[in-house]
């Protein structure tokens, strides 16, 4: 087993992103944290790289992406009045696509700040 | 007369600011017909939602379930619009003049900041009414609104002048950083009316919760009511004013702010 | 391929004023001559190099705070409506990155200088500029109250001093330099400011204004970076600052520097009702002093928002207005203040700030060293800049304007006696060729052979508000990006950075001091290159001449 | 009017030798806060650390944060805005009505002794969580802890932050900023951007049944919103992208699996005091980004008859 150790990681469970982690990683699972707080390394442990959910459901029956992303811009595009929402546990550059795709289907797009 | 009918209740909101007196005027009722709405992101016209008869004129009357319907009276300046049934949001926002009936009831935004005219809602009207939109220095500046049923959260937000009556009870920040006008609350309010206003009177028939930072001051009866409810009695609202009967107790703030502005609350003698 | 036939061509830095001549384009640059490929005919039109803007604050942390704090703004601004090639947006006093992009194209502006950016939140201020499309950019960072600077300017540490400079710049991918009231934002974190510039300032015992001054100007000019310190001098705003502006500049002697916004730094009397110009002092003393350049930061009457990295002037200007405000202070480097405010020209002081912008422009003799700005959105906002122009080319209609100001602000300024009228060539010089040359930017504000193909095309018009606000045509890199006031197509442009040298071995002293006094990681600081969308790297090649 | 008086959370650790949390539990929520931040950590100009300190906490109940502070004030649920307003009148020194004061659960004496620490301290800083922010009142409390530490700045050093709950929230509220110019709760549907908190904010949008399809990404409404919000999600065609199969998966029509972020997918995501940081990446997902599987989804509309807004659209001027 070869393990991987990656310094500065930044830690994305809760507003205080934390950069100075420190994961040990064997390619599959995150083996071991330093510096991270309880919920931090709780959520680094429990997030591997297996693939334990199918790749897309569709109407709750598996699916491939291809055919799940074609799916979604067709409710989306049809729509009236559709609604983009959540963004907190994604990455800027997602958020950043989710506000271009948000003006192609005329939507309202909203976070958690909302709530 | 004007007579526009809801055909089908539309499933997403529709924004309908064309919906005035201003905005019908000089037209037939095909270019009425022709008028754009805004169904969430489509552009449609007025008759893929509405049947329209009648002769051209300053009067409109609206029917149907318009609970999702918004922006009816939208900045309109004279004439009169009578909607039966329940309408949407900011109904008569922005309005300068004329007035707006609503048999059913409303929802939040009415009157957002009107600075003339009349509306009067005969059932229940939501949050914000006759209050300054977000981050605007001020809400209203004149007209009246009279609403016969309950209201919801900061009733006349900012407002700077004219009048709002409620007849039933108003939730909580009645008169959130109000600048000046006059509020007058017939069935009393939840909490924190008044909350950090700065000017203008509001009136509650009914006792009600203070903030900490409106200080009793004092008891009287001002002559100023009586212009008040000379005002009011053509809307069917009377004040009471007889010193036989009770006082009003006036209480100053919002010391926070800190704050001109007054409550006064009856007080029946007993 | 492209040629631009018969247009009258204002290129001051090849000294051409007003030639009829071609104009080849090949892969984005200009050229010699080329053969086939579109034509565009200028006939009764004017070509400008397009326009340079030396100091703006169109992204990043303290201009996104701002948008988030006046939604009464965006509510009645301009509407970019989402079409086939333009993405939606805002205009209006703090415009969306998109609408940023599309408004300067508009007005015929290729490039612009981003002055106000933190270290700390530099990948911030880069991610925004990679959604302002079609015009250049560049970024001048914070550094005018820098703790780590300061710190060792406090025990004499200079050589360090500069290598952390020089680390920090290329740390964050920026262009320059800039001090933005040196040492007051620093006692600002202590609730004071910085108002002598020979006192110590708060928490330190020897460091004042005017060492942070002197000391930066010469780091930038050893560093041999293109564009010198750009300085926001102490005391913006208040009446009588003019004495600290001259003081600074006496300071500066020796150096290079870049005066910003000097309209909010030329102001007499003792107190707001005896506030008055003091614009000819202050020229007299710019004049002479070829070491210097400046741009105006001029002041239209209606609404602003004003936003600065000056904390305290922001906290007094939020006690005289009763407005909104916003503050964040950024750990160690700076901090930001932001509250909304109208200028009106029934306001005596208001007044007297729109006159001293245009006597400045109309003073200081030399084009090449006074630029067109308004410190957008501070002074009003950069889509004005053409209602300037038409000011600085009419003596007349500026006579009529100082008319209907207040009795009383009529002796307070100089204005209505400036006969000087701006010409085209002049123009060219203050919103294009000047900053171009004043940023070391060797490509830009220019039309000669090797120059980028960055081309605003007028209609030519005598009322100079109309012909500078809608542009014919204007070429970004060589394509029309905009033609008749539509957004033909939308490329992204580049961002200019320097990478000045500094001994490797400043980390072992910054990376234990960073951990101590920072809560990021340090490995964690520095923008990565990647990150700097289109990036190109400027030289840094100044050379002193003694 | 107020407004917003913030900073970095290092000038905290450098400075600030009075802290206010109010309405949140750090100690169990963001446990690092208190440590890596605020009151443990010997700054700059605090080397004595937690002992140059003042920690205040107030809250409606004792939670695992109460050991940490040295002050604890319970205030009786529902009225935290009614103390903030009382402190700002006891600021300026004016008036407030004794008997209300106590209704809340606090002594006049208690409020005054915390307006004289406030106004003492070099550097003060109110950090308040969603126990303000999200109970009655909601925006207007926060509003009133922001007008408090704006207001203090007319005697002392003070500033006043959000402890942000969520991953990036923050993050999400910087993009929507600068590319629509509003932070959150943003209608694009009449071709630019809109704003208006309770008309366009997701909650009341799902409570009343307002829109008509609902694309959800880093968040599970499903397990989160009041039932009639539910009912929306499930009544329209729901999409979730999600590293796992959510509640509100469940009731979706589509589901895309996507990479976990931060872990897997690389990036920037921002501290609560909006500070950029990079995401360092260290396993290699079988599954799509979020980023990626978005831009697929904008390919796909691409490919469909474009949505083009009219200009008139923008004739009327609503808000």
């Amino acid at each position: 087993m070869t393990v991987t150790i990656t310094q500065n990681a930044t830690c994305t469970f809760c507003g205080c992103v934390c950069d100075d982690i420190e994961l040990h990683d064997d390619g599959v699972k995150i083996i071991k944290t330093k510096a991270a707080c309880s919920l931090g390394a709780s959520w680094f442990v429990n997030h591997t790289a297996e693939k334990l959910y199918p790749d897309a459901l569709i109407d709750g029956k598996e699916a491939s992406v291809d055919d799940a992303v074609e799916a979604a811009a067709e409710y989306l595009h049809r729509a009236n009045m559709p609604l983009v929402y959540g963004l907190s546990n994604v990455t800027c550059e997602a958020q950043r696509e989710a506000v271009s795709l948000a003006e192609k289907i005329g939507a309202v797009i909203d976070s958690h700040t909302s709530l | 007369m004007i007579k526009l009918t809801l055909k089908d209740q539309p499933t997403v909101p529709l924004e309908a600011e064309m919906l005035t007196p201003d905005q019908f005027s000089g037209l037939n009722l095909d270019a009425i017909r022709a008028l754009p709405v805004f169904l969430g992101k489509r552009q449609l016209r007025v008759d893929d939602f509405f049947t329209v008869d009648g002769e051209p004129s300053d009067e409109l009357e609206i029917h149907g379930d318009l609970a999702k319907v918004k922006y009816i009276g939208r900045a309109m300046t004279r004439g009169r619009i009578k909607v039966c049934g329940n309408v949407g949001m900011h109904l008569g926002a922005a309005m300068k003049g004329g007035s707006i009936e609503v048999t059913g009831n409303a929802s939040d935004w009415i009157g957002g900041e009107m600075t003339g005219g009349l509306i009067h809602v005969h059932g229940n009207a939501g949050g914000q009414v006759g209050a300054a939109y977000r981050g605007s220095l001020s809400g209203m500046n004149n007209g009246t609104i009279l609403i016969g049923g309950t209201a919801g959260l900061e009733v006349g937000m900012r407002m700077k002048r004219g009048i709002i009556a409620v007849k039933g009870q108003v939730r909580d920040f009645c008169g959130l950083q109000m600048k000046g006008g006059t509020i007058l609350l017939m069935n009393g309010a939840e909490i924190r009316t008044g909350a950090w206003m700065i000017r203008g009177t509001i009136i509650s028939l009914k006792p009600i919760k203070l903030l900490p930072t409106f200080p009793f001051a004092c008891t009287y009866s001002p002559t100023f009511l009586r212009l008040i409810a000379k005002h009011v009695a053509p809307l069917g609202l009377s004040l009471p004013m007889d010193e036989q009967t009770g006082t009003y107790h006036r209480y100053s703030g919002d010391s926070s702010v800190p704050g001109k502005g007054e409550i006064l609350v009856w007080q029946p003698r007993v | 391929m492209l040629r631009i036939t018969g247009g009258k061509v204002y290129d001051p830095a090849n000294g051409i004023n007003g030639e009829v001549r071609d104009i080849c384009i090949a892969d984005g640059k200009v050229v010699a001559n080329v053969e086939g490929g579109r034509t565009i005919d200028a006939n009764g039109m004017i070509v400008f190099p397009g326009g340079v803007d030396i100091h703006t604050h169109v992204a990043g942390a303290a201009l996104n705070f701002a948008r988030a704090l006046t939604p009464e703004n965006q509510r009645v601004a301009a509407k970019f409506l989402h079409t086939k090639e333009t993405r939606m947006g805002i205009g209006g006093q703090t415009p969306t990155t998109f609408a940023t992009g599309y408004l300067y194209a508009g007005m015929g502006y290729t490039t612009v200088v981003e002055a106000a950016v933190p270290v700390l939140s530099a990948k911030h201020t880069h991610e925004e500029l990679r959604d302002t499309p079609i015009v250049d950019k560049a970024c001048c960072l914070l550094m005018g109250n820098n703790e780590l600077v300061m710190d060792l300017l406090e025990v004499g540490e200079y050589e360090k001093a500069k290598h952390i400079v020089a680390w920090l710049i290329s740390a964050a991918k920026t262009y320059g330099i800039k001090a933005v009231n040196p040492g007051g934002v620093a006692a600002w974190k202590f609730g004071k400011d910085a108002k002598q510039i020979h006192s110590p300032i708060d928490g330190y015992n020897k460091v004042n204004p005017g060492m942070i001054i002197a000391n930066l100007a010469k780091i930038c000019d050893e560093l041999g970076l293109p564009h010198p310190m750009h300085l926001h001098c102490n005391n913006l705003g208040v009446p009588g600052n003019v004495s600290t502006t001259l003081e600074t500049m006496k300071l500066l002697e020796g150096n290079r520097a870049h005066m910003a916004h000097l309209q909010f730094h030329a102001y007499g009397g003792d107190d707001w009702h005896t506030m008055r110009s003091e614009s000819v002092q202050l020229a007299e003393y710019f004049n002479t002093h070829p070491n210097l350049t400046c741009d105006a930061g001029a002041v239209l009457f209606g609404n602003a928002v004003t936003i600065t990295a000056d904390g305290p002037w922001q906290h007094l200007l939020y006690q005289l207005t009763g407005r909104k405000w916003g503050n964040l202070d950024v750990e160690n480097e700076t901090g930001c203040g932001i509250v909304p405010y109208t200028y009106k020209g029934s306001n005596l002081v208001n007044a007297v700030q729109w006159a001293v912008g245009l006597e400045l422009l109309l003073l200081i003799n030399d084009p090449w060293r006074i630029f067109l700005t308004t410190d957008h959105p501070n002074g009003a906002c950069f889509w004005r800049y053409p209602e300037i122009i038409h000011l600085l080319m009419h003596a007349d209609i500026r006579r009529e304007r100082v008319r209907a100001l207040p009795e009383a602000a009529l002796s307070r300024i100089y204005l209505a006696d400036l006969d000087r009228e701006y010409t085209l060539y002049e123009i060219a010089i203050i919103t294009s060729a000047g900053p171009a040359r004043a940023l070391g930017m060797k490509q830009k504000g220019h039309l000669g052979v090797g120059a980028d193909a960055d081309i605003a095309i007028y209609n030519q018009n005598p009322d100079g508000e109309l012909m500078f606000r809608y542009p014919r045509y204007v070429l970004k890199g060589g394509e029309v990006a905009v033609e008749e006031g539509e957004i033909r197509s939308v490329k992204d442009g580049h961002e200019f950075v320097c990478q000045p040298s500094y001994d490797a071995g400043i980390e072992d002293y910054l990376k234990p001091v960073f951990q101590q006094q920072y809560t990021m990681s340090f490995e964690n600081y520095p923008v990565d290159a990647e990150r700097v969308h289109g990036m190109q790297i400027a030289e840094c090649s100044y050379q002193k001449t003694t | 009017m107020g407004g917003k008086v913030s900073c970095t959370l290092g000038e905290v650790k450098n400075r600030a030798d009075f802290i206010l949390y109010w309405g949140g539990n750090p100690a169990e929520c963001h446990p690092r806060h208190f440590t890596k931040y605020t009151i443990m950590q010997k700054g700059k100009f605090l080397p004595e650390g937690r002992k140059g300190r003042t920690m205040v906490l107030v809250d409606i109940r004792e939670t695992m944060s109460v050991k940490a502070a040295d002050i604890f004030l319970q205030v009786r649920p529902g009225k935290d805005f009614e103390v903030v307003t009382a402190l700002r009148a006891l600021v300026k020194g004016n008036r407030v009505d004794t008997a209300l004061v106590e209704e809340t659960g606090l002594k006049l004496e208690q409020l005054q002794d915390l307006v004289d620490r406030m106004k003492r301290c070099k550097f003060g800083v109110i950090f308040f969580g969603m126990g303000l922010s999200m109970t009655r009142g909601k925006h207007m409390n926060s509003a009133a802890v922001l007008t408090l530490a704006a207001e203090m700045n007319a005697f002392t050093k003070f500033v006043a932050m959000p402890m942000r709950g969520h991953g990036n929230v923050a993050g999400a509220d910087m993009v929507l900023r600068w590319t629509t110019g509003y932070p959150f709760g943003v209608n694009l549907c009449r071709g630019f951007p809109r704003f208006n908190p309770g008309e366009f904010s997701t909650v009341d949008l799902l409570v009343r049944g307002d829109i008509d399809a609902a694309f959800v990404l880093g968040a599970d409404p499903g397990a989160t919103m009041p039932q009639p919000g539910i009912d929306t999600l499930a009544r329209v065609p729901t999409i979730v992208l999600d590293p796992k199969v959510t509640h509100t998966s469940k009731l979706a029509r589509v589901h895309i699996t996507t990479s976990v972020t931060g872990i897997s997918s690389p990036g920037t995501a921002y501290r609560m005091d909006e500070v950029p940081l990079p995401l360092r990446p260290v396993l290699k997902s079988p599954y799509p980004s979020d980023e990626e599987v978005v831009r697929r989804i904008i390919a796909a509309v691409d490919k469909k008859s474009a949505w083009l807004p009219k200009p008139a659209t923008m004739a009327s001027g609503v808000m």
